[in-house]
């Protein structure tokens, strides 16, 4: 047993570096991989250029700092295509966290496209109570929403004249960390108000969506910080997730090898005992 | 009498949800309407019970000088820090102190708590995620096909291959397969789970949220 | 071009938000809109045939009608004339009546809102430049019709009604004492072999609740194990050791295992110091019980509730540690750490069940039994769906379309 | 000496809050990996300054974004022409009763605001979850295209709605996994375990994610090593 060096009695630490390492060095001298596109991916890319100039789409924000790296460039990514496609947007968050997350990707947007708060976009901030502001808002995002981030009355607000509820949102974005999230707006919203709903989600969250994205129920899906990149790839404009890419590819090979090093390592070690034994 | 009216209010109120769901008369909608707005005043309220707990737990750790009292004082002063800042006389927009507190302390601490668990991962993905069966040898080929198919080496390993040999096509054809199914069978299990616990609910088979008899 | 078309319409729909709100404000922006769109005295050509119907086919509160129109000849590519489609609503068949809305260049449809259900409406659409109005195109007379059932949702509420039919008569069996079968869950087996090992090593029994509120059904689920768990290690007088994160959890572990112990008859055995509170905080909590498994080396582990992503810290040192460990949870996305790191898994469903099984409560197993029944009936209702959409039948598929 | 600058100042034109913004962010973000290391005091200490900042932002945006809007100014409208919404006297006093938890004597009416929302969220989740994950999934498989798309696509079809019924009958537990049920739950675990292993691997990339965020902060906000 204690013959020889052991595999498995490798100090924690010494891993933490070999990671430490593999994330740095990609970003540093990055590989520039190239970059595929998948199917939920591309639809959701698709069902948004479909939409005419002019119409209203939702960002709706559901996430918190701690998955702002997978999540905030599905938000500045969408922001873009929205502004680009001379789509007018409003935004609206079931997570405290979101609406200053969402602010920062969209007044530096806002200011490059050229377009106005209140006329082009706003920001209706965070509303507390999840699932039933959701149905809140099926009846009346105004009512819902009485004021935007700043606390100015949504009355008071030229593109809040045009909403009154789903029936005027031609396409839902929803950014996603948890709970509420892509589950319950499909529930509440997509299911009962007929509302044409893409997602952004972590990608620890990704694979339960699934079977919505088969069913339709959502029209396409990110995952994670390679959804965000393939939809940076589909808008021709590179940000964060894209330049994560290479670290990401790096850091997944090390993990591969780390599992099969430490199942060839369990075995060996197994055999031995058993020969020990005998 | 003081367990009788919460469970009337509960059984009241949903079932004039589930008839707000499935009759469309206007009498029904608006009053639904406004319910779903107070919903949102009074889970607001149960937020702020939830903060005032916590409060509450840190002033008792600091009472009894318990384990670790002085970070308990670190809690609650940078809470008062923020709250003058932002509370009722402060402004939390854009630009304001309260703003760049959350942005340049808050935004890194809760980051940078959750990107442990990459290294943690790794560490664990060398010492114990093991093939000790079928079942978690199939789990891990599974595994290892998505890390590399998702990410763009998975392309650049199989580049030159028909399509349908790719990693990303494979990845993406267990993901809309065969995990879509299994996803779907939970997805429908769970369905049922939590529907029958919504009528026990409503019904007052289920009262243990009102918690113990005082 | 498209750009300035839009540009257009925004400039057109400021200047109808202020007007009337602020005279002053009126001239600048009338003179903006001047300079980017010379002034002319053509109106653009009307838009094509205005189609006005009873909103969701007859299925709503009768308030909203949907709009459907096609673009006029000079919207967009055209000659950029059309800055905004007009909407306008009457009583009566003679007058326009009053604007309802304007709308952006590109539009095709609209939903009005907040009528009066039952009234007949005239509808009529035009295009506008900013400065001249094109002839009005008009439909026919419509009105919304009153509901008071949603159709489509039928469906849902004969399922719903069945499933908690079979719910309520399960439940009713089971508080009447009738023998309801539920097998029994392998991995309470693998729970009881561990539990044996422990026991032949003199050495304690790990059971983590989760870090879960007590209001988790994933928590109440794992107490009922502890229970189980902790009446087997009172008779072979095994240590069990029960680290919490939640004060609330600590106080119901005391009270499940105390009241375990006094059931098998071993009261004195029960050791009040062995149930734990260690931290609120996640990793806190995570890094405390590492620590209880290297010090005091338990020869178990058993984790059985609510977890994130603390999982894989605790499945991991125990692992190191050569503890045999069986896990439960329904939080999917720690599952697959469980299944690589423990040797044992409860999935899912099999931790509820597990709990319907050992505590025989009527109100789990009427649950359970009623989900089981209307699975079948589900698989049943797929499968004939499928083979019926593939024969070309689709009105039986169709009944379960809820939108 | 450049970089120095760029540390210090920021590039040209960063507001001086900007950069400090940077160097306090940039250590609390080495004070949580020192966790790495050891459990320690800088981790403590960094671990109670989130959770105090946390709750104290979750209560300034409930304040100015939900009670604000919702309760005071429907009840309190001051001289901003709104007419006083009267009804919303009912929910103030279901959320005055929530907050009497924290009085023993009075804790007893909580139960009638705890009553009204767990009433209501019941009642939501059942048409949310009826609808949405149980006749929309059935409706969904019923209508899996068998007939259009080439042989491959059929099949993987066809797989996918045997998977469906393989989990299903995975968690049935009102008979034995005897026989032809027993072969069939098998499957239903071989399809689990595939869905497992893809969320494993999602969930790596996950986690890796986060830390690739956290690197691109440090390495190019802070110290300005990378573009």
């Amino acid at each position: 047993m204690s013959q020889g060096f052991d595999l498995r009695r490798i100090d924690r630490r010494i891993i933490f570096l070999l990671v430490l390492i593999a994330v740095v060095w990609p970003l540093i001298a990055p590989l520039r991989l190239p970059m595929d596109v998948s199917p939920p991916v591309q639809r959701l890319y698709d069902r948004i250029e479909e939409i005419p100039a002019g119409s209203i789409v939702m960002l709706a924000g559901d996430y918190s700092p701690d998955t702002m790296p997978e999540l905030q460039p599905m938000t500045e990514t969408f922001i873009r295509h929205a502004f680009r496609n001379d789509l007018r947007l409003v935004v609206a968050c079931l997570w405290p966290a979101s609406p200053p997350l969402v602010e920062r990707a969209l007044l530096p947007l806002a200011e490059e496209f050229g377009k106005v708060e209140g006329v082009d976009y706003v920001n209706l901030g965070y509303m507390a109570g999840g699932t039933v502001t959701l149905l809140g808002m099926g009846a009346s995002i105004p009512n819902t929403f009485p004021t935007d981030y700043g606390g100015t009355p949504v009355r008071d607000i030229p593109l809040m004249q045009e909403v009154e509820n789903f029936d005027d949102i031609a396409f839902v974005m929803e950014v996603s960390a948890g709970t509420p999230g892509t589950r319950e707006w499909v529930q509440q919203v997509q299911s009962r108000y007929r509302v044409s709903l893409g997602s952004g989600t972590t990608a620890v969250g990704a694979p339960n969506f699934y079977p919505y994205v088969q069913s339709g129920q959502l029209v396409g899906l990110l995952g994670g910080l390679k959804g965000a990149a393939e939809y940076e790839t589909l808008l021709e404009y590179p940000g964060d997730a894209t330049k994560g890419m290479d670290a990401q590819s790096v850091v997944h090979a090390l993990i591969v090898v780390f599992i099969i090093l430490g199942n060839i390592a369990y075995f060996a070690a197994r055999r031995r005992e058993r020969a020990e034994a005998r | 009498m003081r367990r009788e009216i919460p469970l009337a209010i509960t059984f009241l109120i949903g079932v004039f949800m589930l008839v707000d769901f499935f009759v469309p008369h206007h009498g029904v909608s608006a009053a639904a309407e406004e319910m779903k707005q107070w919903g949102t005043i009074v889970i607001a309220a149960s937020i702020l019970l939830g903060v005032g707990n916590l409060i509450r737990v840190h002033f008792r750790k600091i009472r009894r000088k318990s384990d670790g009292w002085g970070y308990s004082i670190m809690t609650l002063a940078s809470m008062a820090v923020m709250l003058y800042f932002g509370g009722p006389w402060g402004t939390i927009e854009e630009g304001s102190a309260f703003n760049w507190m959350f942005l340049n302390m808050q935004v890194p601490l809760q980051s940078t708590m959750f990107s442990l668990l990459a290294f943690f991962i790794a560490s664990a993905a060398y010492r114990a995620f093991r093939l000790r069966s079928a079942e978690a040898g199939l789990l891990l080929i599974a595994a290892i096909i998505v890390m590399l198919g998702r990410v763009p080496l998975g392309q650049f390993l199989t580049r030159g291959l028909p399509e349908k040999a790719t990693l990303p096509w494979l990845t993406e054809t267990i993901m809309a397969y065969p995990n879509m199914a299994a996803f779907r069978g939970i997805l429908m299990g769970a369905a049922l789970g939590v529907m029958a616990m919504g009528l026990r609910i409503i019904l007052g088979i289920e009262r243990s949220y009102l918690g113990g008899e005082k | 071009m498209e750009r300035t078309c839009v540009a257009l319409a925004v400039a057109a729909l400021l200047t109808v938000s202020l007007a009337g709100t602020a005279g002053a404000q009126e001239a600048p922006v009338e003179e903006a809109l001047l300079d980017a769109a010379p002034p002319d005295s053509v109106a653009p050509a009307a838009p094509g045939a205005l189609a006005a119907r009873d909103y969701l086919d007859s299925n709503d509160a009768g308030d909203k009608i949907e709009l459907d129109w096609e673009l006029s000849p000079d919207d967009g590519e055209g000659s950029c004339d059309v800055v905004a489609y007009r909407l306008w609503r009457s009583q009566s068949a003679s007058s326009p009546g009053e604007l309802v809305t304007e709308l952006s260049p590109g539009q095709t449809h609209y939903v009005d809102q907040n009528l009066e259900p039952g009234a007949q409406y005239y509808y009529s659409i035009t295009a506008y430049d900013g400065t001249n109005e094109s002839a009005p195109i008009a439909c026919a007379p419509v009105s919304g019709r009153v509901n008071l059932f949603q159709t489509t949702r039928l469906s849902i509420l004969v399922l719903m009604a069945v499933f908690f039919a079979l719910v309520l008569i399960f439940t009713k069996l089971a508080e009447r004492g009738a023998e309801l079968f539920v097998r029994r869950i392998p991995g309470l087996n693998a729970i009881e072999e561990a539990v044996g090992r422990a026991t032949e090593m003199g050495r304690p029994v790990l059971y983590v609740p989760g870090i879960g509120e007590i209001d988790n059904i994933m928590t109440i689920a794992s107490l009922t194990i502890l229970s189980h768990v902790a009446k087997i290690t009172a008779r072979y007088e095994t240590p069990l050791i029960v680290p919490t994160a939640r004060a609330v959890v600590m106080s119901a572990a005391e009270e499940v295992v105390k009241q375990a112990y006094a059931e098998v008859g071993q009261p004195d055995a029960y050791n009040p110091d062995n149930i734990r509170y260690l931290s609120d905080a996640q990793f806190a909590f995570a890094g405390a019980v590492n620590g209880i498994m290297l010090r005091e080396k338990p020869a178990a582990n058993l984790y059985m509730g609510a977890f994130w992503a603390e999982s894989l810290l605790l499945a991991e040192t125990g692992f190191e540690a050569g503890a045999i460990q069986v896990a439960g949870t329904a939080m999917v996305s720690q599952l697959p750490f469980f299944v690589t790191s423990c040797d044992f898994t409860l999935m899912g469903e099999e931790l509820y069940a597990a709990s319907a099984y050992l505590s025989r409560e009527p109100k789990l197993l009427g649950g359970l039994k009623g989900s089981d029944w209307m699975k079948v009936v589900t698989i049943a209702l797929m499968a004939l769906g499928a083979i019926l959409n593939f024969m070309g039948f689709e009105s039986f598929v169709n009944w379960f379309q809820t939108q | 000496m450049n970089w120095l600058q760029l540390l210090f100042n920021g590039p040209p034109g960063t507001p001086a809050s900007v950069v400090w913004g940077f160097w306090v962010a940039a250590i609390l973000t080495i004070c949580i990996y020192s966790f790495l290391y050891k459990d320690n005091p800088l981790y403590k200490f960094a671990e109670s300054l989130f959770v105090g900042l946390g709750a104290a932002y979750w209560l300034a945006l409930l304040y100015h974004e939900t009670l604000v809007p919702k309760l005071i100014h429907p009840l309190f409208p001051g001289d901003s022409g709104d007419p006083v919404m009267w009804i919303r006297i009912f929910p103030g006093i279901l959320a005055i009763f929530m907050l009497l938890r924290f009085f023993p004597k009075l804790s007893w009416l909580s139960r009638w605001a705890l009553g009204f929302i767990v009433g209501m969220y019941s009642a939501v989740n059942i048409t949310g979850f009826a609808q949405g994950d149980f006749v929309a999934q059935i409706y969904a498989t019923m209508t899996t295209p068998l007939r259009s798309g080439g042989a491959l696509e059929i099949t993987l079809n066809i797989v996918s709605i045997i998977g469906v019924f393989a989990v299903l009958i995975y968690f049935f537990f009102s008979k034995e996994h005897k026989g032809v049920l027993g072969g069939v739950a098998k499957l239903g675990i071989w399809f689990l375990m595939v869905a497992f292993g893809a969320s494993f691997g999602y969930t790596v990339m996950g986690r890796v994610s986060l830390l690739i965020g956290r690197m691109q902060f440090m390495l190019r906000d802070w110290l300005h090593i990378i573009e």
